[in-house]
């Protein structure tokens, strides 16, 4: 276990970096973008007096550099700022919308996941047969249409039916089930545009290993077909996979902006948006942030279950 | 020795079976019309190269055919059922309970992602002969009895934490927990080092003794099959050339081709004057080297000179392959130094100019990996004559159909081609023919010939002892196999854990007094006596 | 009953396309000459039903202005006219004919997204490569800054780089293909890794070969399998890139048809159960599934696995 | 999304910027089929509103309301000291009465007595100073800071009395104080605190979160009695045009603005929804720089004025919800519109060719900047023009900009651009918004000395019929001699379902009736 630990203290330190590095682009991109906030906020109607007010103000006068240290010194002790648009602490905007994105990518990631594994098993199971071929091709359909086009023929078939709400209200201390209910469309167009990639790696993944001895081995130990695929194939094609889910589980969580305006689901996707186009820097950079730990976190997870899985790594000699 | 007609003891019978593969889009048959009787507790050897069908017959033994293949005719009984027709859950019943496998590799047979002792149970538990818990104390008193190293533990390590002969025993094991009435063992001991092989063909031919089982015995080694058969079958291309017991196989072969089987063994170029040698072409001056911490070669020297082949032998991890690569320049070595013609060439290999690294060619022992698969013969071995002689157009395209006769290869049929279109020991020809186009003084021949049945291996011999008489050269010749040393060699080092533990003329080395690891090596040779490894246990057991 | 209609026509569509998929091989098989014809018949039917639907885009493409039946952003009608014999798929909301518009998007479209996927994957690979065969700090320095590329969401890096250079189709190539390219490179690296270590390479290596040669000659042809495979999916998600900014307000420029476009310009029609934002939207997943039918074809052949 | 989010802002900023005071004297046209709504109104329901804008960003701070969403909610829970009403007339509210010094230069206000804030505190003279104060000074951050800028000093005589002083005469200043920025907040120290939600109008917020949902209940102590008829009032921001379309469709919402007018046509057939529609002054206008080459010839500018169906843009772009502009922003509901006098220009490519021959030009190549952020179908409406000016001899090729960004890189920055404007209740303020010459929004930097003399005389003329004689010469010299192409006039267009009740005359002003749907509507 121990290189186990190490590996993670390794990438831990790498991912800070990362993150370091994201947020200089970040801060960098946004200061390129035409405009600042007091343009923003203002618009035309800006006079050079009101600007110049909300610039001194907000500091925005001080150069690129000081306001980029003294953002970093602020975030090193944890404080994020506030949001130049109203105020309010980032910490405190964020966090509820955390929360919803959070629950949204799990929500989806629990259909999605077992979906897409099974799918990809059966597709390995049934290969080139008719099941494999009609669902590698209604996969596929699925990931070419774009997200908000899924998005609202589900609302055409389920919403307008009054089956399922258009838009996702949530409100305070309503229950779990009620929760999953009004969030369900969202979830559902989210989990049919991963499903279709994590399945094809699952069937690649698992076809990719059919030809090896063991799989043989197991085929003349009198093993049925989908014992050899799901004792024998699948433990070795877990890498693969592991790294595909946490690919998209990323995805769920960063890029779930358009579901979030179609759904009107307030995640932190469209916190994101808005704040770019409000050059709401303070915000841009903490959700920036958060996008990116969210890839690098994942991506180390998977790392690491994906060493956990193969004993090659697990127990050395 | 059981008697072939006694019915009532027959396990298995095949008729008249034909089997198909599948290339491009044809079928062709690969085993034609082939007989085969098989009777409780006897073992039949199976021999022939490859490409003579002999695994797929083994496995059309089991009623199984890999992907791509098919029985076309014929039929396949086991003791009285329909293989060949059965359902195949009917099929699976039977396999791996009442008929096992066990493979030729089983470091890739054996499922790296789960314990040897899971693997154990999983048949019998599954097939309901016995319970988790009984299959694991099982496993316990057959893996003591495969005299494998702390029987009670070894089951609870994975694949990877055991080695390659001790596996091979545990997939032995593992063919035994359900007690079958018939093991295939598919080559199970070509993968290994001459000295564990001696132990694995102990363990196997126990064990079958013990439980009475039949056995069907695949392998290209005849001495091997001398050791463990009652009968042998001989297949070429499919078709059955000729069936016998044994001893009188081995005594008085019917067939020409069985006969050019046997005399493969009895190749050996006429042994060399020892001339005043002159300057070495390539010297190894006291290399220490290795792989980060762990020293792999330890305090090493030897000489190589023009128009010599110097045999280095060891087991693996000797540090044979590792001196070859501080000769390449890959392994830049901790301590020492590499001469060519007496003077010190660079240790990297990237601070060596053109000609230094035109003069050192190296011969793999994969040809299926040394040549790039995507890239036509013209290419392969053309790509040297170019870089290093600047041929380019008519030149370069001659100097290649040169090259291929010289490798006994028809120009115009094979210029064009992909190695995946060509036969393993045409690739091997290959990798001789681009280690030529360098026009080198010295090439390393890294067990050119392990991977290549006896008959081809002979011919690969024959035109690398040719080709050296044509161009002076000298070679490094690495190999585990006393035979091919017998055969090529003018020295000898022999090597054991990075050490030098013995070096000279070949005569010298084949005669006594040993150092007792060339020794061991050379009386694990198994020979075509069937009662050598008997009385080598007997020996061995009485030494010690 | 109309569930069961849907599953009719679904079926109905299945057996024809594989008809045509049939009929398709027998032709090629008899115009061909013989060594590539073999080739052809081995094809499996999705393949060759690929190849057709690839072949048709190609030529209604290139032939865009001598099939369509009006100019590219004409306005012919009304808006939204329903199908009839002149206006075959009817007209959009601006009265433009929505078969010339569906035609010329497959020159815009599918050009543009090809343009993109081919830059992304020469640059990606040509870097994946690289890393893989030097190794050492331009390796480490080239996977550093992708995880960085790659940590940043790509919906919202291409909004923020395209917002800064500006919407043309020169910068939207770019910015898309970059980010993409991390995605490639990511792949390439990976492949090009369990190449290096055969035992070809360094023989070449041996030789005294240059780092181009290794890369062109002896890696990249022995990473195309997977890379090709890799081209099928990237080619749709660049589709979708595409329409996602528009989304945003940042695809391709008006009056240039775009299919990707064009579902996000009539994509509310489909709460109405209109289905003309099908069109655009069947005509992407047509090609995706084509593109990827032959890809897994490819795959397969290169797998060497028999089934 | 982003570009939803930002024609949005877009058109938010530019009614800070120019609409600000924008009050509608604009008729109410009733679409056909629309049942008068007439029955008395009922108190009771929550109203779920699902506004086209709305964005996280969102501040309770009065110097930020930039988009309807923010608008509509600050006038739910606020009231101002005057109020416009359905004809575009002005009325007190706060103010229960004013009047001017002679010179128009000093206004007094009389505040209304007994009106009290959701938090019990009694608003006085102090409250009202404070909320104007807010935006005026040096330090002023507001977006309101230019129109109350002529204020030089303002102060409160008694309790319920204020005084303000001006550095010229304005008789539009009652109209301005109607705006919805200035909002009657309380003072505490005699400043007013940016974030509260606390206000004297007819909605108290129980909770708001920026960009998710306002959720607010009946003032029980609203001083209108006749208004207010809802028990409370959700105000949900949908900024997907399709998904608040589907809102109100499924039901989960009851009122929505900023119909998608591609799809208009079908929500009219949805049974239980009705369509609304009211025109006002808002024009969309497309600008040309009249100071370089070559819309620096007025031959170049007739030709483009000439290469536009404006039949054809109000058709496809607004679906029918518009009507046609005759290049000048007069609107028919303004009191001078020229009407029949200056005849309607339409489209004529001969003619078009014959300016551009006057030229010197066969042909010319021009662009067009165009983004969603200028108004909807913006992009759309380039293509159109492009398409029919090819006709003329005119390549347009129409350049979409980036949303992002569009007012500060784009507008007043490229030669031929797309704009939109929220329209003014009369001539002069029009005019001498963005046609005067040198003014900050003059668009198209267009200078006309004739058209500057006229609009200072016509300010002091008092003889009507002299009047109209100026105000239609201005008119025609815009049309003929300006450089702004106005093609059309676009409507307000809301949807709501049958349960929703409606006062007779809905405000043409700004959406959702003026901003005061929630004080002015019932259910029925």
């Amino acid at each position: 276990m121990a290189h186990v630990w190490r590996m993670i203290a390794q990438r831990l330190a790498l991912g800070f970096l990362t993150l370091f590095v994201v947020s200089l682009l970040i801060f960098g991109a946004t200061e390129l973008l035409p405009g600042d906030f007091a343009e923003a906020i203002l618009g035309q109607s800006a006079t050079p007096e009101t600007i110049a007010a909300i610039r001194r103000d907000l500091g925005l006068d001080q150069p690129f550099h000081t306001r980029y240290v003294s953002w970093l010194g602020g975030v090193l002790q944890g404080d994020f700022g506030n949001s130049l648009a109203n105020g309010q602490p980032v910490i405190e905007l964020i966090t509820k919308r955390l929360g919803n994105t959070l629950f949204l990518a799990l929500y989806a990631a629990a259909m999605a996941v077992p979906l897409s594994l099974a799918l990809g098993i059966l597709a390995a199971l049934f290969r080139n047969s008719i099941f494999d071929r009609m669902s590698n091709a209604l996969a596929l359909t699925s990931i070419s249409f774009p997200e908000f086009f899924v998005a609202y023929i589900l609302i055409l078939w389920f919403a307008q039916s009054g089956m399922f709400p258009s838009i996702v209200r949530l409100s305070e201390g309503i229950s779990f089930g009620e929760t999953l209910y009004r969030c369900f469309l969202p979830a559902l167009t989210l989990t049919l545009v991963v499903t279709a990639h994590m399945m094809r790696m699952t069937r690649a993944a698992i076809i990719n290993l059919l030809a090896s001895p063991y799989i043989e081995m197991a085929r003349l130990k009198g093993m049925s077909p989908i014992r050899v695929i799901l004792r024998h194939a699948l433990p070795n094609a877990l890498a693969p996979i592991i790294n595909v889910v946490a690919l998209n589980l990323a995805y769920l969580i960063t890029g779930v902006v358009v579901v979030e305006v179609v759904f009107v689901y307030p995640g932190l996707g469209q916190l994101m948006v808005d704040s770019v186009s409000r050059r709401d820097i303070p915000v841009v950079q903490a959700v920036a942030l958060i996008f990116a730990s969210a890839y690098v976190l994942l991506n180390l997870t998977a790392d690491v279950l994906s060493t956990l899985s193969n004993p090659r790594l697990m127990h050395r000699r | 020795m059981a008697d072939q007609n006694n019915a009532q003891d027959r396990l298995l019978t095949i008729r008249n079976l034909w089997i198909e593969g599948q290339s491009e889009d044809k079928w062709s048959p690969i085993i034609k019309g082939v007989d085969l009787d098989l009777n409780r507790g006897e073992v039949l050897g199976l021999i022939g190269e490859s490409g003579a069908g002999k695994s797929t017959l083994g496995l059309a033994a089991m009623g199984f055919t890999r992907d791509g293949c098919r029985i076309s005719d014929g039929t396949v009984e086991f003791d009285g059922i329909d293989l060949r027709n059965a359902q195949a859950g009917e099929r699976r019943a039977l396999l791996g309970k009442r008929i096992a496998y066990v493979a030729q590799s089983a470091a890739a047979s054996f499922n790296p992602a789960h314990k040897l002792i899971d693997q154990y149970s999983e048949a019998p538990v599954v097939h309901g002969v016995m319970s988790k818990q009984q299959a694991e104390t099982d496993a316990t008193s057959l893996y003591e009895q495969m005299q494998l190293p702390d029987p009670g533990q070894i089951g609870f390590r994975y694949p990877h934490q055991v080695s390659g002969g001790q596996l091979q025993r545990a997939m032995t094991a593992m063919a035994m927990a359900c007690r079958p009435d018939l093991i295939i063992f598919d080559e199970p001991t070509t993968a290994l080092d001459v000295t564990t092989q001696i132990e694995v063909l102990a363990a196997i031919r126990n064990i079958v003794k013990e439980f009475n089982t039949a056995a069907i015995y695949i392998t290209h080694d005849l001495a091997v099959v001398a050791q463990m058969a009652d009968r042998i079958k001989v297949l070429l291309k499919g078709e059955e050339v000729e069936e016998a017991d044994t001893r009188t196989m081995l005594s008085s072969p019917q067939e020409d081709y069985t006969k050019s089987l046997w005399a493969v063994r009895s190749y050996a170029r006429a042994e060399q004057e020892e001339t005043d040698k002159g300057t070495p072409v390539v010297s190894v001056r006291n290399v220490t080297a290795g792989y980060g911490d762990a020293i792999v070669l330890d305090d090493v020297s030897f000489d190589f000179y023009q128009g010599r082949t110097v045999a280095v032998v060891g087991e693996s991890g000797s540090g044979k392959s590792t001196a070859a690569r501080v000769i390449t320049g890959l392994l830049p070595p901790k301590k020492g130094e590499v001469l060519f013609d007496g003077k010190v060439m660079p240790a990297d290999y990237r601070s060596r100019d053109r000609d230094q690294l035109r003069q050192v060619q190296m011969i793999y022992q994969m040809a299926d990996t040394a040549l790039n698969p995507k890239l036509r013969l013209r290419e392969l071995i053309g790509r040297p004559a170019q870089m290093y002689l600047g041929l380019k157009g008519k030149a370069l395209e001659e100097r290649v159909r040169s090259l291929l006769d010289l490798i006994e290869l028809e120009p115009d049929q094979y210029i064009d081609r992909l190695p995946s279109e060509l036969s393993g020991g045409q690739k091997q020809r290959i990798g001789i023919a681009r280690a030529l186009a360098a026009e080198p003084k010295f090439i390393i021949c890294d067990e050119v010939t392990s991977a290549l049945d006896q008959l081809v291996a002979e011919g690969i011999l024959r035109l690398l002892d040719n080709l050296q008489s044509e161009f002076n050269l000298g070679y490094m010749f690495i190999t585990h196999d006393l035979a091919t040393v017998r055969a090529i060699a003018d020295d000898v080092v022999v090597m054991q854990q990075g050490r030098v533990v013995e070096q000279g003329r070949k005569a010298a080395m084949f005669q006594p007094p040993h150092h007792p690891y060339t020794e061991l090596l050379l009386s694990s040779v198994p020979e075509m006596d069937p009662d050598w490894l008997s009385e080598l246990l007997k020996s061995r057991a009485a030494a010690g | 009953m109309s569930t069961l209609i849907s599953i009719l026509w679904f079926a109905v569509a299945v057996v024809g396309a594989m008809a045509l998929g049939w009929l398709f091989r027998a032709l090629v098989v008899a115009v061909l000459p013989q060594r590539r014809a073999h080739e052809m018949r081995k094809a499996p039917l999705t393949a060759s039903f690929g190849i057709l639907v690839i072949l048709v885009y190609v030529l209604v493409a290139v032939f865009a202005p001598v099939i369509a039946p009006f100019g590219e952003s004409e306005v012919v009608g009304g808006e939204f006219l329903p199908w009839d014999s002149t206006y075959l798929l009817g007209t959009d909301n601006l009265g433009r004919d929505m078969l010339t518009r569906m035609i010329y998007g497959a020159r815009n479209t599918v050009g543009i997204a090809f343009i993109i996927t081919a830059l992304a994957f020469f640059v990606g690979t040509v870097l994946g490569l690289l890393a893989a065969v030097v190794g050492g700090w331009l390796d480490q320095g080239l996977s550093r800054s992708v995880d960085v590329l790659m940590a940043i969401p790509s919906l919202i890096f291409s909004l923020l780089l395209l917002t800064i250079f500006g919407t043309s189709v020169l910068s939207l190539v770019l910015v898309i293909a970059t980010v993409d390219a991390t995605r490639v490179f990511r792949l390439a690296r990976s492949v090009a890794q369990g190449i290096v270590v055969m035992d070809y390479i360094e023989a070449a290596r041996l030789r005294g070969e240059g780092k181009w040669r290794l890369i062109t000659r002896e890696i990249l042809p022995n990473a195309m399998a997977p890379l090709v495979a890799e081209f099928g999916l990237r080619f749709c998600f660049v589709f979708l890139a595409i329409s996602g900014l528009s989304f945003l307000g940042l695809g391709i420029q008006p009056p240039t048809a775009d299919w990707g476009g064009m579902v996000r310009d009539n994509a509310t029609l489909i709460t109405f159960g209109d289905l003309t934002p099908f069109l655009p939207a069947g005509a992407i997943a047509l090609l995706t599934v084509a593109v990827n039918f032959v890809v897994d074809w490819q795959l397969h052949k290169s797998s060497g696995l028999k089934e | 999304m982003t570009n939803s989010i930002n024609r949005s802002a877009g058109l938010s900023r530019r009614s800070v910027l120019r609409g600000a005071t924008a009050l509608g004297a604009a008729a109410l046209i009733l679409p056909a089929g629309m049942r008068a709504a007439s029955a008395e109104p009922k108190k009771g329901g929550i109203l779920r509103i699902g506004m086209g804008h709305g964005s996280t960003s969102d501040s309770l701070d009065p110097g930020s309301w930039d988009n309807a969403y923010s608008q509509v909610f600050a006038t739910s829970r606020h009231n101002y000291l005057t109020e416009i009403d359905a004809d575009g007339a002005l009325q007190p509210e706060i103010a229960e009465s004013w009047e001017a010094s002679a010179d128009a230069a000093t206004w007094t206000f009389k505040i209304r007595q007994g009106v009290t804030f959701h938090s019990g505190k009694a608003l006085d003279a102090e409250d009202v100073i404070a909320s104007i104060n807010y935006h005026r000074g040096e330090d002023s951050k507001s977006a309101a800071k230019p129109i109350v800028d002529g204020i030089t000093d303002i102060k409160s005589e008694g309790s319920h009395t204020v005084v303000v002083t001006l550095d010229a005469g304005n008789a539009d200043f009652p109209f301005i104080m109607s705006d919805y920025h200035i909002a009657m907040l309380p003072a505490k120290d005699g400043a007013i605190d940016p974030t509260t939600t606390d206000g004297c109008g007819p909605y108290v917020v129980d909770h708001f979160e920026a960009g998710v949902e306002a959720k607010m209940t009946r003032n029980p102590n609203y001083w209108k009695s006749d208004r207010a008829h809802f028990d409370g009032i959700e105000l949900l921001p949908i900024v997907d045009g399709a998904a608040r379309q589907n809102a109100l469709i499924s039901g989960q919402v009851d009122v929505i603005d900023r119909v998608d007018l591609n799809t208009v046509h079908l929500l009219k057939r949805a049974p239980n929804i009705n369509v609304l529609s009211v025109t006002g002054s808002q024009h969309y206008v497309f600008p040309m720089d009249s100071r370089a080459a070559p819309f620096s010839d007025n031959n170049v500018r007739m030709a483009m004025k000439h290469a536009i169906d404006r039949e054809e843009l109000v058709e496809k772009i607004l679906n029918g919800y518009g009507s046609v502009g005759n290049d000048h922003p007069i609107s028919t509901a303004n009191r001078f519109h020229a009407g029949d006098a200056i005849e309607q220009r339409t489209y004529d490519a001969d003619k078009a060719k014959w300016y551009l021959k006057q030229a010197g030009m066969d042909s010319i190549d021009l662009e067009l900047s165009v983004s969603d952020a200028a108004f909807g179908g913006a992009v759309d409406a380039g293509v159109l023009m492009s398409e029919k000016s090819a006709a003329a001899g005119i390549n347009l090729k129409v350049t979409r900009e980036p949303s992002d960004g569009y007012w500060s890189n784009v507008w007043m920055k490229k030669p031929f651009v797309a704009s939109y404007w929220g329209g003014r209740p009369t001539e002069d303020w029009m005019f001498s918004t963005a046609y005067k010459s040198g003014v900050n929004w003059n668009e198209s930097f267009w200078e006309n000395a004739r058209f500057d003399e006229l609009l200072a005389a016509a300010r002091s003329e008092l003889d009507n019929d002299k009047r109209r004689e100026m105000y239609v010469e201005m008119q025609g010299l815009v049309r003929d001699e300006g450089s702004t192409v106005i093609p059309m006039f676009a409507s307000y267009v809301m949807a709501h379902t049958n349960a929703v009740a409606t006062p007779e005359k809905v405000a043409p002003n700004w959406t959702m009736d003026g901003f005061r749907i929630a004080e002015r509507w019932w259910f029925a």
